[in-house]
């Protein structure tokens, strides 16, 4: 039988190329119809430190990162100790021979950076490794030169020389193969997609989405896994009317913001963690004032500084009440890469609608992974128009208990935006009567954000499982097998975290039973599922890791066998 | 008020003028505007130049006026001046510097003198007090102006020129609180008493481009008028567009469309 | 019969002398033996605005403002219009008639100025009002005299001629009444209670608790209604070893406390929402280093800079989760006056000995109001010792899962105090396994806490109620009618609210109802108890006042009914 | 390292030192250091002052070392400069100016020079660039030196010198960024390329304690020295002895006493 599925692993340490490695070998995949998908994590260090990366490569779309690796590449001994356990029976360890020795039956000794050097190319180690892992899963030799040719037509007058040292590299590497007792099964054929496709990374993607919905305006200041938002921005988002710009802080970021959106321009600003918690006095005012404006926190390993460059769903507390004070903010978590665009035109356009602060809850392993996905309609996309007064002066900006429409300075309506508890006109007020009114109307605008769409199956099941954000990809793969398992189990995701489609809501208060993975310690999710009445419990793990489809498909199945159980003897 | 004054010069819709208050007595003058309305934003305590600029910058048209006082602007605020020195944001801030929190009842502020006896500083502060004017202009304020409440005309006249300006500028305001911190006295003088005067008119012969010049004025306080004016500096706006000029604006089907296999 | 409770209100402008009237009849109160608290709003603004304050003098302990006015001191027209309505059947109005004029049956024109100003002294109209009281509720002159003399016998030279002038304001009042139609039920005499007694608001208790606790270390920035701590502090946290001073940011305070806590003091800061909310970055920090300090936020109406004067329960949220990723904050709120003391040394020695942060929750109902108390027993406070590292060097400060000896500079133990996620020397470091362990480290920790008292009546009903923090006080009170009602519902109390005493949860999760009164929309803390598997409900309001014992005793008494029969027809 | 020749020196025990890392390429030589380790707190970005200013001042006998970046100290934190410098805070302060974000991979800093391309500032940046030694020393910061990471053994003395000085002492570093910003050449000359240094020593000549002089020399990058020493500064924990040196203690016994009725 001809392998469906194929993960590579490169590990080794900072500034050894491993990430070059893991996305060349998946471009040029997804080039020839493959699905593929990386995962990415180093140290926060410039050099050194324990880095690995890896790239899955499937005929069917990879929704995880792969739970076994076929190949680890490993850079250098700690690498291969730490590593090794993981390659699956039957896979392969390619370690650099120039680096250290071991004697294992499974390991092939590869000098990748002499090789590569051979070429005349300084850089040509990693081609050297991918023709290694090309011949390794027998593909047809076509697919990486191609590749190369493409990557390194660049016009340059020395692009000849670079594809043929390439090309050399590649075939290098083959040899090494050929030499060896080493294969594997072959991979399957492509299976290409009928549907235009493109290769993005999360954080990329989610800067598009946002300027496809007519961002404005974008401040940020550097943070991983947030930075590569802001670089995307500070490159693209150029023209009539936009401006971006790097701020000096968090704090300055979030006000900025707040000012942008109360002049009418579609503002947001990414940031992590960290930077998120600076924000969070910023954004409790714009919920006061009730100026739009979208805040991405592209989660990492916390709390505090905590890990800056591994994965973590622990932000879902933080972002619902960032700050003090009764405030509920709309939370959009993006599950996929493919996600990341619609979470962003649909954050922006919830922040204009409802008139205040969207949270956009990104993680790490989707900022910054490379995957091919169906090519997003930019067409459908509407710019959300936000509803803005046009009448005459002396108008009450906060009457009623309603959205109202929001004068703009240079029009007419001119109000104070007001962050102490105000009058209709925005002038202070401490009257009770006046902030029982002001708080009604805030969260009774919620409900103009409850047109968040979910996703169900099987969903007459009295037990059922709900992932959210990026655990969903390991939750899809490990659903599809508990139904190859027979297991009774229903299917719920939404990215709309808050306000939950109501109609959701009340699906879920009927079941006995909704389990929750979530790469946190709380079980946060499930606890404010809790708090609204659902029976729902986490599947927690806090590596810094997603999850692996295999304890999923075990912990779900454990999970749903006491719950009947206890069904059947109370 | 010189805002009103302003609107009526260069017939700039009231509209057009956005302040931007502080937390702080000096900020609620915000709510205290009477005849037709500017727009005005009360937000957070020591955010009001990040705020100015996401409005400056999201609509360069608007006439932007920070009005803050010391402890709000120098203190929880203080890390927001040089950044928009450094942009020379074209927005014009008046601070009404009273040497104490006013509002929460008299507390030391960073213009309070050494081993002043407040409400929070029973046996004498321990902090020596800031030089403001010195701080702006060694963080690159491009236009420095130093004032005196009692002075209503003159300070209309300061602020006006700093809105004029095209560029960061800076109006300090001595604003003596009559409640927790008098200082009338010591600033304007009192022959009677046989208290000098603290405050002087800046010399006609001050050159306030000159750089130098104004940083010896500020050593000595309190000087009124125009300290500093830097001749030739271009504000964000103009430099934002100076910089993207040649840059080929793009949308989103492109940027999609680069990711394409 | 005789009125066993008195209240009355002053109304007016800010700057008019309200506070003054209030707390004077108080303490005169007080001091010949009644029970007494003070409420006290007003505006934001240093001169005028809308502002009351009511004083409630009573035979047996004041547990809530009272619910109706017997008496309502208007001091012009506005605030005449304003309270009217509240005054009791029977009650009477007092008015400045020198500044307005108004024809109602229950009214009393006084010129308090001018019979004050004609004692001699101007200050002496607030004697004229007292006087007037005085007589209104036939109380024996000595009372007033005895307190006049009391708080003017300062060792000056004109104290013998400004108590004769105020004696002189007391008696004029006395006049105005005797002169009117206008008369109350007689007070019944004091009940002085047995034990010794101070006279006290919550914010110096809760400073002096700290400073009981062995408080080192004191910073923080001035707010609305915490400012009150750091004025204490600045005047009493002196001698050896001790440092007090005036932030000058929130931000700075956290992160001071934080360095403090590092060195080895006993630290502490106090702000209210919009500073809490800045500093929740620090927060987290120090959960993660795993250092010790409380932060003591007075909470006040949100959000964002929200109602300053006002009180509000609503920042629970963010207490227990101030700050982005895995954390859970121990919170404490005391409920009293007298609980502002017992929360600040606990709040104290629950930081030394689970080595973090703390959050100390009061509240501005508290903090500024005036009550007799019984004298706290400052002996029995023992000053938690914190467990420090004597050992050698090569210390391993982050090992295990357990709290350890602290190590600090200065003493041996060197380590470095990471907010990365580290190793158990403190340098940073990824490994997965090293987070799972040190977020379990984190979350055991918080067991060492586990050591909350809670009060419990009537522990057999199936329906309870649990106030929290300032609710306590009318609930206590709306308790005593219900059960006079003859209602069976039970009570439950605690001011620990994080940890929960696990055995309190125990018995919630027993109960087919816990009603929950808190002063907040979102009904935070019964979300919070449903997340912990409690059946609970809120009694919500957000006047930015405290609840009225007759609102209370409505609700509960409905919610109860709903509930039973529900548990009837299901 | 300056840190461990001072232990020697001094006889101080390594205990009694305490670094305090900002969050940053520099901030992680805390974990780097060999041999008898001294404390350390690595904590969050930019807030390296009010950490060390909580250390210092419950524990006046420490010595308080600050390591942070031009990112973390001037950007981030810009604002817990003033207020250390109005207090007198007895800590030494390195800053490692590399004049970008290093450990985030190439941003712009406020010491970036105006126009200059970075991953942030794809064409080219807006903002000026901030001048640290004049802002240090316009906060009134009481010991300021400038230096150059190339020059290892000038440094640890300048260090050295910063430590013995009893009050704010801020060495600041020039310290090229090799992945990011390689100032190097720029910063001390390379003949064969023609480039003229851009730092120079300071004179002998020049009186350290003249504040003038000073503001003078500050103007030309980048002098290498002492730029500035107050003569007669008393720092923080002596100040605050002072004040509440005639302040009779109390004790929570006694002030619930004056409570009683
Ligand atoms: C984050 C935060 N911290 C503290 C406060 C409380 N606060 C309100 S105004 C003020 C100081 C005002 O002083 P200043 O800016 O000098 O203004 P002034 O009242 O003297 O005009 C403070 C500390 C707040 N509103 N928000
Ligand atoms: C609140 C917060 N914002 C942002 C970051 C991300 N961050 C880490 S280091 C750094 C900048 C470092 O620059 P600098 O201080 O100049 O140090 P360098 O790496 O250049 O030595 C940033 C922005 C963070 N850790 N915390
Ligand atoms: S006198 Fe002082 S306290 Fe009163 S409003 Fe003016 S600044 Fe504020
Ligand atoms: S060379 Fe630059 S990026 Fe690398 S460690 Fe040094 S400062 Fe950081
Ligand atoms: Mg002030
Ligand atoms: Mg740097």
């Amino acid at each position: 039988m001809l392998k469906q599925d194929f993960v590579v692993r490169f590990a080794g340490e900072g500034g050894q190329g491993m990430v070059t490695a893991a996305e060349a070998m998946a471009q040029a995949a997804a080039q020839v119809g493959y699905h593929v998908m990386t995962f990415v994590t180093f140290p926060s260090q410039i050099m050194g430190g324990p880095t690995w990366t890896q790239a899955r490569i499937s005929t069917t779309p990879a929704l995880s990162n792969g739970d076994d690796i076929d190949v680890l590449v490993a850079f250098n001994e700690e690498a291969y100790d730490t590593h090794k356990d993981e390659v699956t029976d039957g896979g392969v360890i390619i370690y650099d021979s120039a680096v250290f020795q071991i004697d294992d039956d499974s390991s092939l000794g590869v000098a990748f950076d002499e090789l590569g050097r051979s070429t005349g190319n300084t850089r040509a180690a990693n081609m050297v490794i991918l023709g290694a892992l090309a011949k390794l899963v027998n593909w047809p030799e076509e697919y990486l030169v191609e590749f190369v040719k493409a990557r390194f037509s660049r016009g340059r007058a020395d692009d000849e020389t670079i594809i043929e040292q390439n090309i050399h590299g590649l075939s290098l590497g083959k040899v090494e193969i050929e030499k060896s007792i080493f294969s594997l099964e072959e991979l399957a054929p492509p299976n290409p997609p009928d549907y235009e496709q493109i290769v993005v990374k999360g954080n990329d993607l989610l800067a598009i989405g946002a300027i496809a919905a007519g961002l404005d305006y974008y401040v940020g200041y550097p943070i991983s896994p947030a930075t590569t938002i802001l670089l995307y921005m500070e490159k693209n988002l150029i023209g009539p009317g936009k401006f971006v710009y790097q701020a000096s802080s968090e704090i300055e970021a979030v006000n900025t913001v707040m000012g942008a959106g109360y002049a009418g321009a579609r503002a947001m600003t990414a940031t992590s963690g960290p930077g998120f918690s600076l924000m969070s006095e910023g954004i409790g005012a714009m919920w006061m004032m009730e100026i739009p404006g979208v805040i991405v926190d592209v989660q990492r390993g916390g709390p505090a500084t905590g890990l800056p460059t591994k994965t973590e769903q622990s932000d879902l507390f933080a972002a619902l009440h960032p700050a003090h004070g009764d405030a509920s903010m709309p939370v959009i978590a993006p599950g996929t890469v493919e996600e990341c665009f619609y979470a962003a035109t649909k954050a922006i356009e919830w922040a204009e609608r409802y008139q205040g602060p969207v949270m956009l809850l990104s993680e790490h392993m989707m900022a910054d992974r490379t995957q091919n996905i169906p090519k997003p309609d930019v067409s459908s996309v509407k710019q959300p128009q936000r509803e803005v007064y046009s009448g005459s002066n002396g108008y009450l900006r906060y009457e009623g208990t309603d959205v109202s429409p929001m004068p703009l300075p240079g029009g007419p309506g001119s109000y104070v935006a007001n962050a102490s508890e105000h009058d209709p006109m925005g002038d202070t007020t401490h009257l009770p009567i006046r902030h029982v009114e002001n708080t009604e109307r805030r969260f009774n605008k919620l409900k103009l954000l409850e047109d968040g769409t979910y996703e169900s199956q099987n969903s007459e099941e009295a037990i059922a499982v709900m992932p959210w954000g990026g655990s969903k990809g390991p939750m899809q793969e490990a659903y599809v097998k508990l139904m190859e398992n027979g297991e009774k189990i229903g299917w719920y995701y939404t990215m709309f975290m808050n306000p939950l489609p109501p109609a959701l809501l009340e699906e879920l208060r009927t079941k006995d039973l909704v389990i929750v993975p979530e790469v946190n310690f709380q079980g946060q999710f499930s606890s404010i599922l809790r708090s609204e009445g659902v029976k729902a419990v986490s599947i927690t793990q806090y590596t810094g890791l997603p999850f692996k489809t295999k304890d999923l498909v075990k912990q779900v199945t454990e999970k749903a066998e006491e719950q009947r159980k206890v069904a059947v003897s109370s | 008020m010189a805002i009103k004054q302003r609107t009526i010069e260069t017939e700039l819709p009231v509209e057009n003028n956005v302040i931007v208050a502080g937390i702080g007595c000096s900020g609620n003058l915000v709510h205290l505007l009477d005849g037709p309305q500017p727009f005005g934003i009360h937000g957070i305590h020591g955010r009001t130049l990040p705020i100015s600029l996401g409005i400056k910058s999201a609509n360069p048209d608007l006439n932007v006026l920070v009005v803050a006082g010391d402890g709000d602007f120098l203190s929880i605020g203080g890390e927001h001046i040089a950044p928009q020195a450094q942009r020379n944001l074209n927005v014009t801030c008046v601070i009404m510097d009273n040497g104490v929190y006013g509002l929460t009842k008299g507390q030391s502020s960073p213009t309070t003198e050494y081993g002043e006896i407040t409400s929070s500083t029973p046996y004498g502060k321990i902090e020596a007090a800031l030089n403001p004017l010195h701080l702006y202009l060694s963080m690159g304020v491009s236009f420095v102006a130093s004032a005196f409440s009692s002075d209503v005309r003159g300070l209309a006249q300061l602020i006006q020129e700093g809105m004029d300006y095209k560029g960061f500028s800076i109006v300090h305001v001595q604003s003596p609180c009559t409640t927790y911190n008098d200082t009338f006295d010591v600033l304007k003088g009192n022959a009677k008493k046989g208290i000098e005067p603290q405050t002087y008119a800046i010399d006609d012969s001050h050159d306030p481009e000159n750089l130098e010049a104004a940083f010896d004025l500020v050593q000595k306080p309190v000087p009124l008028g125009v300290v500093y004016k830097a001749a030739k500096a271009v504000a964000l706006d103009e430099r934002f567009e100076q910089v993207t000029a040649n840059v080929k604006g793009t949308n989103a089907e492109q940027l999609i469309k680069s990711l394409a296999i």
